[in-house]
């Protein structure tokens, strides 16, 4: 029913997605961390800067992307001494992917966070926990469920991100063809809306499992923190 | 040796492919609008061969160097057409108090004017019939031909302008008008090679069994009324 | 280990403003609510920072707002049970208690788990999650937790409020043998001035914001002047006592420096010093010695003074020895007695009337 | 208006399995943390569904598992002061409080806000928020905002735990007043013997989730077996008493079926009922009528039973006329004095040591 | 600097983008608290599919809702009947706009009323209040924060979002043109560069003055709750 470079581009936006998951997770902790916890100087600048993927057209992030990370962008030039190349690699449509559902990621992660009753993070300093042990153990499992929230939002978002990434890295199949991108081109060609179709019932499909498999785990997530 | 990378308008998938199918060396085609194509590879993507359906972003290309003015050929022709949905009668008469009629207060869908190059060209047709101040504002510009054409195979939209190769292939339209010839609006998808692994596929666009793939597929030779 | 507090802060109208010691031993924290003890209680831990102040412990300087130094709540190795628990709601009993074990210092010396496990009667609980337990199980279980820590000086805000009488009498021991065998100083915030008489050394009183009185609980709790702030029902006086020997029959001898009583059985060695609380109430004045009572303990005491309060009672001061005993009978009483400075009479005492809420050991 | 409770339930290994009637008046549950006594309330309350049970409050049934009927929350009617205040943490004190008489059924009788505002004396916090205020503050505006709603039963979950003496004595003869003249039934879940006795009608015991005892207060408390259960310390009796007089010292005269009673002033006009409770500790025996005693009440009484306990003690039950006394004192005491069944003595008991917290309007 | 159909542009996509925030908040609410409170046989399901819009390429959305709200849509012709059309108006934008933020308000919502303290509307019901009144009364405002954020991803994604908006309701001036679709146009002109980053530094601007000005409500809403 599929073709191989069909499959090939599920594999792909699978693997994307999960990568621009795993990776953005640290830095949407810290910065939802910043805004939720911290009153300084920028505070309301750093959170618009956040939102921006949401606001600018994706075409636009992704020509932004392709104008700083491109092998003659200044970043991209930078890293590329280093052997990082983002610019028409499977990294860089993960890269676009992280930025797009960055956003997502920090607000339900700092929701979550500022949820956290601070009286408990106190008692466990009280306790000899130092403020990264108490971070640790205390706060990150108290805000599990806004971290998987956001991670399914990410994810979510990645499986159906396409305007920046074919705008950053093209559509090359088996490269940076993702699923999304493998779509819009169907439908671009006459007769190819049956492709698209297909296509797109095995994204819903895939990111309908996602959030099931989601709701389960946060299911036995709240009941740990007991609030279920 | 090795897989070449072709960057190639959208609007030719399909066609492209069944031709390159026919070509013994292997090819990965990366579809994606003219613009955003012609700024990767001014940003160094990978592509050994370039097709687009923009003249504009070819010369562009040109002049930022990164393409030689002698390397590109104009590969393939379209042309414009105005479409009705399939079970809509004949038009009597092309002329702005016709069309207008037909519209009946909806709206005429195609490309983008200032960015799709079918909203261009469908543009410049409109203003050179004098057209377009009569339509101009009962227009639905859509982000890519294609949406212009669904708009009116789901008769959501009476009229539309859109290329022949779109209207061919829709079941859901029928061919009211096809746009004259006209040396001035020329439809053109120029191509050209970026690198020495590109110019094989190149040459192989170029041969008679492809034309006859891409004829079949309702694109006209370049330059020539099909 | 000494802890100097000096602080103050103000909230909107009310404001802080204290300064006292506490420890070695247990220091009182006493006062009405409102009065600011849990503000003095969690600036103490590092959890609240006043505008200004000074908190030194055992030569360590935890917090100068005038030096700029403030050491963060982790490194003050200061143990807090809170009024509400505060469990970790991640994590199971266990959880909870690994958590207070996990920072502890290697070797620090205390109980082992098992032991605090048994005192506190949370073996069976150690599966269960916070929200699974009642109010009493909380609180036993943060208890624990904060002994598990290791701490050198504990903070304790009203641990016991939540917690039935067995279980208070059961926990009191081991708050005691804290104080005396691990030497961990307490700073112990209460209402219960029964709970106060037996296990603190020191009492700060506050009201307002403020400290009132200051000092050995013997001292402040045998001040007449202290039983509208007490209640009368609370006041009483402390004083210190020598077993002299337990009988048979479940009493002990305690020698008072003003004659001997009986009381049931202390949990303490001959010879050792422990500490008694009598409340005023119990007491009873007879102008001679009563025959045929009830009661073994007849002393032999001296009027001092007759405090007249603002109800029908009258607050007696007495000499016993060199104690002082405070009675409080009714001033119709006092009257056709013909109570008067310098008469000498005789205290009665009921051997039951001591309870074992308010026999402490002494801390020496 | 009659609650009659049937619940059945099972946590894990503890089972609950009770049946109780409460009300008209204040009915205690009592028992030891983890009695089960938070779930009862809950169920009865409609917060919690056992797995069976039938709950029926004067006519209206508001829980039958077996019919299927299960009434939610907000139709009972049923007010609850919780344990944990549980103030709205997105309104001020004031807006807590409106919360409460919002849904108030029109001209529902009961004391006015004013009133309710000054007894609690929470004027001044109206526009704090739940979260500035210390652990006592909170217990009283949600001990307010639960009166505002004029509910026709009133479940308190432990509502004076956090309160300090002196509030509590404020509180508690409002709560009696909503008891006797609003005559909203309570149920009264504590800890405290002296609450309990002061405040409730009728007692429910409770260990384990299964009900020990059930009755009238004065019977259960003045009942000897009882006084492991509720402690040593708090173990007396409760009987009825009539005002009548109040003198000008401030004493009142008090008369109960074996005698008079002379009492700091009670605050009942003559001629009423009232309960007092004497606790067992607080009774001295005397063979002989004793003189020049501080003590003001010397009665005379007979022995009825002597229950030896564990420890020293030996818990005395005397005849008072028509009450029972209960005195505790030592075996050696019993032993030395030749107590016996059947033996008439005089029971010695201070003129203070019935506290003004034991003193309670008796429900007519 | 700006021409008066880009002033247009920018007046039609704040309304659009408010329009879009302000009807689907009470759905958005409903569903959350159906997903957060309610265990029912087909839950996982719509959460499925209310994240689609966020998994599925906007220009898929966009033709999904063509298919459904069009004149000739199933939904579309029905609701003509009762004088309600989308195609080629901005409430159709609106409504691209709203089903593509969605999946966002939603998801912040229900963390916010995942985090409530049930014992609150507990304390709520015994004082008398209906479920109704206590949602309205307790709950609310306790999510308030969640809310806010759900309004604010809402928000920045409908000014953003214009896949689904021009495949749905075309690219009419002052009906239907946004700034995203103008800013997409100019790109795909050589040489527009610099009009569409004039466009964009002004959707960025609207946009983190949003943003900045959520912040604020957000401290304001927080010391409401108590939890600052
Ligand atoms: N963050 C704050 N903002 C405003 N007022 C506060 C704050 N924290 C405490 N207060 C006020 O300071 C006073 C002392 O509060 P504190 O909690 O220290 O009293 P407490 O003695 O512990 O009372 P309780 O016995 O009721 O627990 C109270 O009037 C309280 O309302
Ligand atoms: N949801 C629950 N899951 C498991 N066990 C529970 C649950 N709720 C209550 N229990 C158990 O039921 C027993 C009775 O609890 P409850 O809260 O009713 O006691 P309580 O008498 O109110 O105690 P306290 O005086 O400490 O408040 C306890 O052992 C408690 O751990
Ligand atoms: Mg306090
Ligand atoms: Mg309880």
């Amino acid at each position: 029913m599929f073709e191989p470079a069909e499959w090939a581009a599920l594999a792909l936006s699978l693997r994307v997605s999960l990568v621009a998951v795993l990776c953005s997770l640290p830095p949407a902790i810290a910065i939802a961390w910043l805004l939720a916890r911290c009153r300084f100087w920028g505070h309301g600048l750093l959170s618009a800067l956040v939102h921006l993927p949401l606001v600018l057209p994706p075409v636009v992030t992704g020509y932004l992307l392709l104008l700083t990370f491109g092998r003659n962008g200044a970043v991209g030039a930078f890293l590329a001494e280093w052997g990082v190349v983002f610019a028409f690699r499977w990294t860089g449509a993960a890269l676009a992917a992280a930025i797009m559902g960055f956003p997502l990621m920090v607000r339900a992660i700092r929701l979550s966070l500022e949820a956290v009753d601070p009286r408990l993070e106190a008692a466990a300093s009280t306790l000899g926990a130092g403020r990264i042990a108490t971070f640790a153990r205390v706060t990150l499992p108290l805000i599990a469920p806004g971290i998987l929230a956001g991670a399914v939002l990410g994810f979510a978002k990645a499986m159906g991100e396409f305007g920046a990434t074919i705008t950053f890295v093209a559509n090359i199949p088996g490269q940076t063809q993702t699923l999304p991108s493998a779509i819009y081109a169907f439908l671009q060609t006459p007769g190819g809306e049956d492709s698209a179709l297909r296509l797109t019932l095995l994204a819903v499909a895939v990111a309908l499992g996602a959030v099931v498999v989601s709701e389960w785990l946060a299911r036995r997530v709240a009941r740990r923190v007991g609030q279920a | 040796g090795g897989r070449v990378t072709v960057f190639a308008a959208a609007s030719l998938q399909g066609a492209l492919d069944e031709v390159v199918a026919a070509w013994p060396g292997e090819a990965a085609i990366s579809y994606g609008g003219s613009g955003a194509m012609a700024r990767q590879i001014a940003q160094g993507a990978p592509a050994d061969l370039v097709v687009l359906a923009n003249v504009d972003w070819m010369d562009w290309l040109v002049s930022e160097g990164l393409v030689t003015q002698a390397s590109v050929v104009n590969l393939l022709g379209n042309r414009l057409v105005l479409v009705g949905p399939a079970d809509s009668p004949d038009l009597q008469a092309i002329d702005a108090a016709a069309l207008l009629g037909r519209l009946d207060g909806g709206r005429l869908a195609m490309g983008e004017t200032r960015g799709v190059p079918a909203g261009i060209y469908g543009r410049a047709w409109l203003e050179d019939a004098g057209l377009w101040d009569a339509l101009a504002p009962r227009l639905a510009e859509t982000e890519n031909v294609r949406v212009a054409l669904a708009l009116v195979a789901r008769s959501e939209a009476p009229l539309g302008v859109v290329y022949a190769t779109d209207a061919l292939a829709e079941p859901g339209v029928r061919i009211l008008y096809e746009a004259p010839e006209d040396p001035a609006i020329q439809i053109l998808y120029p191509a050209a090679p970026l690198t020495t692994a590109g110019k094989e596929l190149f040459a192989h666009l170029r041969t008679p069994e492809a034309a006859a793939i891409f004829a079949r597929h309702g694109f006209a030779p370049p330059g020539a009324a099909p | 280990m000494t802890l100097a507090v000096t602080l103050a802060h103000a909230f909107g109208d009310f404001t802080l403003d204290v300064g006292f010691k506490a420890g070695p031993g247990v220091t009182a924290l006493f006062g009405p609510s409102g009065a600011g003890k849990t503000s003095i209680a969690n600036a103490v831990a590092g959890l609240f920072t006043p505008r200004e102040g000074r908190i030194e412990l055992g030569g360590r300087v935890l917090l100068d707002t005038a030096a700029k130094v403030n050491m963060s709540a982790h490194k003050r190795r200061i143990g807090v049970v809170f009024q509400d628990g505060r469990l970790f709601p991640h994590l199971d009993v266990a959880g909870n208690l690994a958590f207070g074990a996990r920072y502890a210092p290697r070797g620090a010396p205390g109980p082992d788990r098992a032991e605090i496990l048994a005192l506190l009667g949370i073996e069976e609980l150690l599966s269960r999650r916070p929200g699974t337990l009642s109010g009493g199980e909380k609180q036993r279980v943060a208890l624990a937790r904060a002994l598990l820590a290791r701490p050198e000086f504990l903070v304790m805000d009203e641990p016991l409020a939540a917690l039935d009488g067995p279980r208070k009498d059961d926990i009191l021991p081991y708050l005691e043998g804290l104080r005396d065998r691990a030497r961990v100083p307490i700073l112990y915030v209460s209402h219960s001035v029964s709970e106060i008489a037996r296990l603190a050394d020191r009492i700060v009183v506050l009201r307002e914001g403020r400290v009132l009185r200051a000092g050995p609980v013997a001292d402040v709790l045998s001040d007449p002047e202290m039983v509208p702030l007490v209640g009368v029902r609370e006041a009483g006086s402390v004083f210190e006592a020598q077993v002299l020997g337990h009988d048979a029959d479940g009493l002990s001898r305690l020698g008072v420096s003003g004659g001997t009583l009986i009381l049931p059985r202390v949990d303490a060695d001959p010879g050792k010093h422990i500490r008694i609380r009598v409340l005023a109430q119990d007491v009873l004045l007879s102008l001679e010695s009563p025959k045929g009572l009830s009661s073994r303990n007849i002393l032999p005491v001296r009027v001092e003074a007759l405090h007249q309060g603002a109800g029908p009672g009258v607050a007696v001061s007495l000499r016993l020895g060199e104690d002082r005993l405070l009675a409080r009978i009714t001033a119709r009483a006092a009257a056709e007695l013909g109570l008067r400075p310098g008469l000498a009479c005789h205290a009665i005492l009921k051997a039951t009337a001591v309870p074992r809420g308010d026999v402490g050991a002494a801390h020496e």
